[in-house]
């Protein structure tokens, strides 16, 4: 386990780097001169070469690379144009944020998905499993920002039974958490529900039942567990739809979130903020892909072998 | 029930350990209803090894599945006939019911033994199960006697092997895994479907001999399901062939493999080449062929299910399903030719 | 030596019996359509998808008004007899701008999801059959871009090419692409391992003709079925991205972007939120029913994933 | 019965393979030995049997005679030829010559084509450039190998098990190879069927003059059709022979077990297994004898390497208590 461990967090180095090089040329893929975008429009020509050289613009790209990326160690993304703040410091006040919103949408999905898939797979063909289906297909149909405004609307403006929008009481996460693991919930329920009757076809299911087992163990001893690993995999998946979804629910609550800070940025054309703030997300769905890893690990015991 | 005509019957003994009459499975299909079972007609005798032998398509995986109320859902179901077993029909049994008989009175243990194993739990807590649910045993004791079950089919250091996952074991090994959880419980039957066909033949040869042992220790009756006909001829008592979703011989193992009286079970004899027949560097003689394939199911004919690959068909065969007739004491035949001569 | 599986054969053996001499190619059109109508929502789901295809095609017929011309004394009409899902902001007809918004809609997942097949395809095949360090060096790259969680890349990607339908367009197919190379490859790599593969390798048949005649049919069935998925993700995320501001610009009328400008008025006039969002949930709906029909019809593995 | 000892058609000596496991970033983690320096001849319109239990190495064997993967090392000889050095365009050439038979009827062939499809497909790559001579071609052998030439459009799932291996052996057959090396043919087959696939496969091989190495687990199949046997254990040949000699008297302890185990038709034969050891169970690896953990007539000699010890002309055993037999 603890090499399982090592093994995966060395294989990590890469990607990160990888991400770290895209995030980088993302500044110098912009059509036009990067010194020009940061020192405005209207700058006069004295100024953008100012820019330039105090950015390290006139470098070699890898230097300014391997400068980009020793900064960001140890956490220095630079100074936001739009605040004139330090990055880090910008990203740190919402990074929490939107773990918060993550982990209660992820939770909701995990419990509802699970919950409707095996109901769905114990009565399959059933009535009850065509209404789960179809909730489920209207679940995954329904964009985020039309799903956050109809609840804001019901909830929030007709029956007043949450806040509007915000992030100031433990209230204020439900709506923007439905919003965003709704989808998420369905998915998981369609792949709990198909990974379950596949399971339940299997020869060792057989066996449990030819040994007598009440049908409720089979299900829960025999069956639940195996037909959790492909549930893993696609929480892992899911947490990458989270983290993007994130971007469009924070803007729509108004969640003080890494999401909503990237579309300012992007808007105010802040590229250090829009940088960092890529890096971040795209860093924690990297780690929380190897959390998924791990508990599949835990779950299969032929995996620590291999 | 009806008492179909049988000449044979009051020579045998009046109540066997497993009484399978005239058992229709229906399947459905895409193509609709089909019945791979069609009037199957088996006896078993307390401590005997029965040996069910036949090629692919022939019904007996499916009524060693019926018997036990296993059939896959819900597609599959008993259509007709009863499965007498002790003093109860199987056929007629609820679902909690036969859970009672399952694992406890007979076992089952199948062909795959890479995949008929849970891969997440271990092997010890697999054969303890049984224990826990039937003897109400505490998951401790019942583990207990798992490692004692588990030394018992020759599982060396079974105390430290029974916290194995089956993915450490080799195919024998989980066989013999699978046996241990089969006995956990002292039943009366266990059903062995293709036991060893996943299997090495030097494993084989193992596998069998662990279960001819039980059935002498432990007196528990064995029908044993194969398209090996080797197996059955060293291994069983009795054996019956199928063909067709029916019983077309039923003898006793010497009867059966020295005079065999149905065209099929012929054909089928002479058509496995055996060890020890080539001689003088040359080729040995063709073997002799069965023509054509197996029965279409979803078209089964009106009359004897061999009759379009049979050389000895006669007018009848093709209008009218032969009986299953004794041509000598325990030996039946259902066939209009060779079915009717001796007595 | 099983019963079953040997009788599923014989059932085959049925239908090739049955069918008349040289019709094999229609009896396997027939089994698709059997397979298909099996999930009994997937014509009903295409139905749907057809009739948004006919609105897109004869939107001028279908439009009552011109969807960009301001009547600005007809300003949050609700609906009514002139205006039959009312008007916005700015007086125009929100039923013409929905039926115009489905070309827009429509060519977003198309375009998008066509544009990634003809790239992540032809990357995705040649990995898997190659292998070694080609397939290594794809693969790497590849973990790169699926490390941006979800919409998170195309964010980044337009936050760089500037907002505009066409480049989320462009940024939803880029980040499709990793997705179907991975599909490919993964579907390459077990179709590689099947023995009729072997056999041509035994008969000696070049690559490029086993490629194209034996891996890309047999790998077909997944890619079409995982397709038709993204075009209703492209849609989702294309009118997300158009939502947040970075996609089709005002005054065009998408869906997404017709979302975020009926946002502000959402108290007084929520028709403005409502209709668009009903037609982006429609469409996308009867695209994840038809799917679901074509995975069951196309992908005999999965026969009872739903 | 070999004495002019003419050049016999396949010859194979030395040949090894391993296959190594790499991890992410491609350095090899462990090598797992398959076949270990075997060697064998097959002469002109013989059949040799290659025989052993699941994962003995005989499959390998037979896809690196066909060059269908890289061998380590050896030598493979086909008509003279050096087959491990043949150039890529040479080696296209020589496939037709040399056809593989399938064990699984059903992957075996590509669904999505027709049958007249798949095999014409070699006739295609082998440049029959005229369309009418392919199909009379097809036709024939369809019809050679017991399957109606109209079926010709059909796709393969509309046939049977046994249909769809006389498919397979069609599409061997077109190419008229000399070498065909058949892989478990008719494991998969119910006995009725596999009767007529070895009564069919033995009728072609006598008509087109075929020179076989048939690999099966089947020891009654193996004697069967096969002039001369080798027995295969843990990537080894250990032992090899005229097919009447090796099952009249078997030398090597392995031989011996496989023989025991097969149930014959006889009832109640009465027969023990040897004592269950199993292989995973005790010793392995190193240097020594593959099947000493299992043998119970091990000796401490058996820790190294068995000499392949040639106790008669043609009859090779590698076992120590043959050593020293020869001559």
């Amino acid at each position: 386990m603890g090499t399982l461990l090592v093994r995966r967090l060395a294989a990590l180095v890469p990607v990160i780097l990888g991400v770290s090089v895209a995030v980088f040329l993302m500044l110098h893929a912009v059509p036009g001169d990067p010194a020009q975008i940061i020192a405005g429009q209207e700058a006069s020509v004295e100024d953008v070469a100012q820019v330039r050289h105090s950015f390290g613009l006139d470098q070699p790209l890898a230097v300014q690379y391997a400068r980009f990326l020793s900064r960001a160690v140890v956490g220095d993304f630079g100074t936001s144009f739009r605040t004139k703040r330090p990055v880090i410091d910008e990203i740190g006040d919402r990074y929490g944020y939107t773990l918060l919103l993550g982990a209660a949408a992820i939770a909701f999905a995990v419990a509802v998905g699970i919950l409707v898939g095996v109901v769905a797979a114990v009565f399959k063909h059933s009535w009850v499993d065509n209404v789960c289906l179809l909730v489920s297909l209207v679940g995954v149909s329904v964009p985020n920002f039309f799903l956050g405004l109809l609840l804001m609307l019901g909830f929030s403006v007709w029956l007043q039974l949450f806040p509007l929008t915000g992030a100031d009481t433990a209230w204020h996460v439900v709506l923007p958490a439905v919003t965003l693991g709704l989808p998420s919930a369905a998915v998981i329920a369609r792949i709990m529900r198909s990974s379950l009757i596949e399971i339940l076809g299997n020869d060792y299911i057989r066996t449990a039942r030819a040994k007598g087992l009440p049908e409720w163990l089979v299900v829960g001893r025999h069956a639940l567990r195996n037909a959790l690993m492909p549930v893993v995999t696609v929480v892992g998946l899911q947490m990458g739809y989270l983290l993007g979804g994130a971007v469009i629910v924070e803007t729509v609550f108004a969640w003080p979130g890494l999401g909503r800070l990237t579309v300012q940025a992007i808007a105010a054309r802040d590229f250090p903020v829009v940088q960092a703030a890529v890096l971040v997300l795209a860093a924690t769905f990297v780690l929380v892909n190897l959390l998924t890893d791990l508990v599949y690990s835990i779950l299969d015991p032929r995996v620590t072998l291999s | 029930m009806a008492v179909h005509a049988d000449p044979s019957a009051s020579e045998l003994p009046v109540s066997p350990l497993l009484d399978v009459s005239r058992l229709v499975v229906e399947i459905d299909t895409l193509q609709g209803p089909v019945r791979p079972v069609d009037g199957v007609d088996l006896r078993i005798e307390a401590g005997e090894i029965f040996g069910v032998v036949g090629e692919s398509g022939c019904g007996k995986s499916l009524t060693a599945l019926s018997i036990l109320g296993l059939l896959p859902r819900p597609q599959g179901r008993i259509r007709s006939g009863s499965i007498r077993f002790e003093d109860q029909d199987l056929a007629r049994l609820d679902e909690r019911d036969l859970r009672r008989i399952r694992g406890n009175r007979i076992a089952m243990i199948f062909q795959e033994p890479m995949t008929s194993l849970n891969p997440v739990l271990g092997i010890g807590d697999q054969v303890a199960e049984a224990l826990v649910i039937h003897r109400g045993l505490s998951r401790r004791d019942a583990l207990a006697q798992a490692i004692h079950l588990l030394e018992r089919v020759g599982i060396a250091d079974a105390r430290h092997r029974a916290h194995d996952f089956p993915h450490r074991l080799s195919g024998g090994m989980r066989q013999r895994v699978m046996i241990a959880m089969a006995m956990a419980c002292r039943p009366k039957l266990l059903i062995a479907d293709e036991p060893t066909t996943a299997l090495d033949v030097t494993i084989q040869a193992q596998v069998l001999d662990l279960m001819d042992d039980l059935k002498a220790e432990d007196g528990v009756a064995v029908l044993l399901i194969t398209h090996n006909f080797g197996i059955v001829a060293e291994r069983a008592a009795r054996v019956a062939v199928m063909y067709g979703g029916v019983v077309v011989e039923e003898a006793s193992t010497e009867q059966l493999f020295e005079q065999p009286r149905h065209p099929y079970t012929h054909g089928l004899l002479a058509a496995v080449p055996q060890l020890g027949r080539r001689r003088d560097g040359m080729r040995p003689h063709p073997l002799s062929e069965i023509p054509g394939m197996v029965p279409n199911l979803a078209r089964p004919a009106p009359g004897c299910a061999f009759a379009d690959r049979c050389a000895l068909r006669v007018e009848a065969c093709l209008r009218e399903r032969p009986p299953l007739a004794a041509v000598a004491p325990g030996h039946r035949v259902r066939c209009h030719v060779t079915g009717v001569s001796a007595q | 030596m099983n019963d079953i599986p040997s009788f599923t054969a014989a059932a085959h053996v049925v239908a090739g019996a049955n069918a008349a001499e040289g019709t094999a190619r229609r009896n396997g059109l027939a089994i698709f359509w059997r397979q298909f109508r099996r999930s009994q929502l997937a014509l009903p789901g295409g139905l749907l998808v057809l009739a948004f295809v006919l609105v897109a095609c004869f939107a001028p017929l279908i439009a009552t008004h011109d969807p960009l011309k301001n009547d600005l004394a007809r300003t949050l009409m609700p609906p009514g007899a002139e205006n039959w899902f009312g008007t916005d902001e700015l007086g125009r007809d929100v039923l013409s701008r929905v039926v115009y918004g489905a070309r827009l809609s429509l060519s977003e997942g198309l375009v998008a999801v066509l544009l990634a097949l003809a790239a992540g395809v032809p990357i995705g095949v040649v990995a898997g059959y190659v292998g070694g360090r080609t397939d290594m060096i794809i693969m790497r790259l590849i973990d790169v871009l699926m490390a941006f969680p979800g919409v998170l890349l195309a964010i980044a990607i337009i936050s760089v090419l500037g907002p505009s339908l066409f480049n989320v367009i462009l940024a939803v197919a880029l980040y499709t692409i990793p997705i179907f190379a991975r599909l490919a490859r993964g579907a390459t790599l077990s179709v590689k391992e099947e023995p009729y593969i072997e056999a041509c390798r035994a008969l000696g048949v070049p690559h490029l003709r086993t490629l194209w005649r034996h891996v890309l049919p047999n790998i077909a069935a997944p890619i079409l079925v995982i397709a038709a998925l993204r075009v209703a993700i492209s849609i989702l995320t294309a009118s997300s991205l158009s939502f947040l501001g970075l996609g089709a610009q005002p005054p065009s009328p998408e869906w997404g972007a017709m979302l975020a400008s009926g946002r502000n008025y959402i108290l007084i006039a929520p028709h403005l939120v409502i209709f668009p969002g009903l037609a982006i949930v429609l469409l996308v709906f009867g695209l994840n029913l038809f799917q679901d029909g074509l995975r069951i019809a196309l992908d005999p593995k999965t026969t009872d994933l739903r | 019965m070999t004495t002019a000892l003419p050049l016999p058609l396949l010859s194979v000596r030395g040949l090894s393979k391993s296959f190594v496991h790499r991890n992410w970033c491609g350095r090899v983690i462990r090598h797992i030995p398959a076949v270990a320096d075997v060697g064998f001849d097959v002469a002109r319109g013989r059949t040799l049997g290659l025989v052993g239990e699941s994962g003995c190495g005989k499959s390998t064997t037979g896809r690196l005679v066909l060059r269908l993967i890289e061998a380590d090392a050896g030598d493979v000889r086909f008509d003279g030829v050096d087959i491990r050095a043949a150039a890529p365009a040479r080696m296209r050439t020589l496939r037709r010559d040399m056809q593989l038979i399938f064990q699984d009827p059903y992957s075996s062939l590509n669904p999505r084509l027709t049958i007249g499809g798949l095999i014409e497909e070699g006739l295609i790559v082998h440049g029959v450039r005229n369309r009418g001579e392919r199909e009379d071609r097809v036709a024939a052998v369809l019809r050679r190998v017991g399957i109606r030439p109209e079926y010709m459009g059909r796709y393969p799932n509309e046939f049977s098990g046994g249909q769809r291996q006389r498919i397979g052996i069609a599409r061997a057959l077109v190419l008229r190879p000399r070498l065909i090396v058949a892989d478990e043919p008719v494991s998969a087959l119910d006995v009725s069927v596999q009767a007529q696939v070895l009564n069919l496969l033995a009728e072609i091989q006598e008509e087109f003059g075929l020179t076989a190495v048939f690999i099966a687990h089947d020891m009654a199949v193996v004697e069967h059709v096969s002039e001369e046997i080798a027995v295969m254990y843990r990537g080894r040949i250990v032992e090899r022979g005229r097919t009447e000699e090796v099952i009249a008297d078997p030398l090597h302890p392995y031989t011996r077990a496989l023989l025991d185990s097969v149930p014959s038709l006889r009832p109640r034969a009465p027969r023990r297994a040897r004592p269950a050891r199993d292989d995973t169970d005790g010793e392995r690896g190193g240097g020594g004898c593959p099947f000493r953990a299992r043998c119970d007539l091990r000796m401490p000699i058996c820790r190294m390497v068995p000499p392949n010890t040639e106790v008669r002309p043609g009859r090779v055993v590698a076992c120590h208590l043959h050593q020293g037999q020869a001559g």
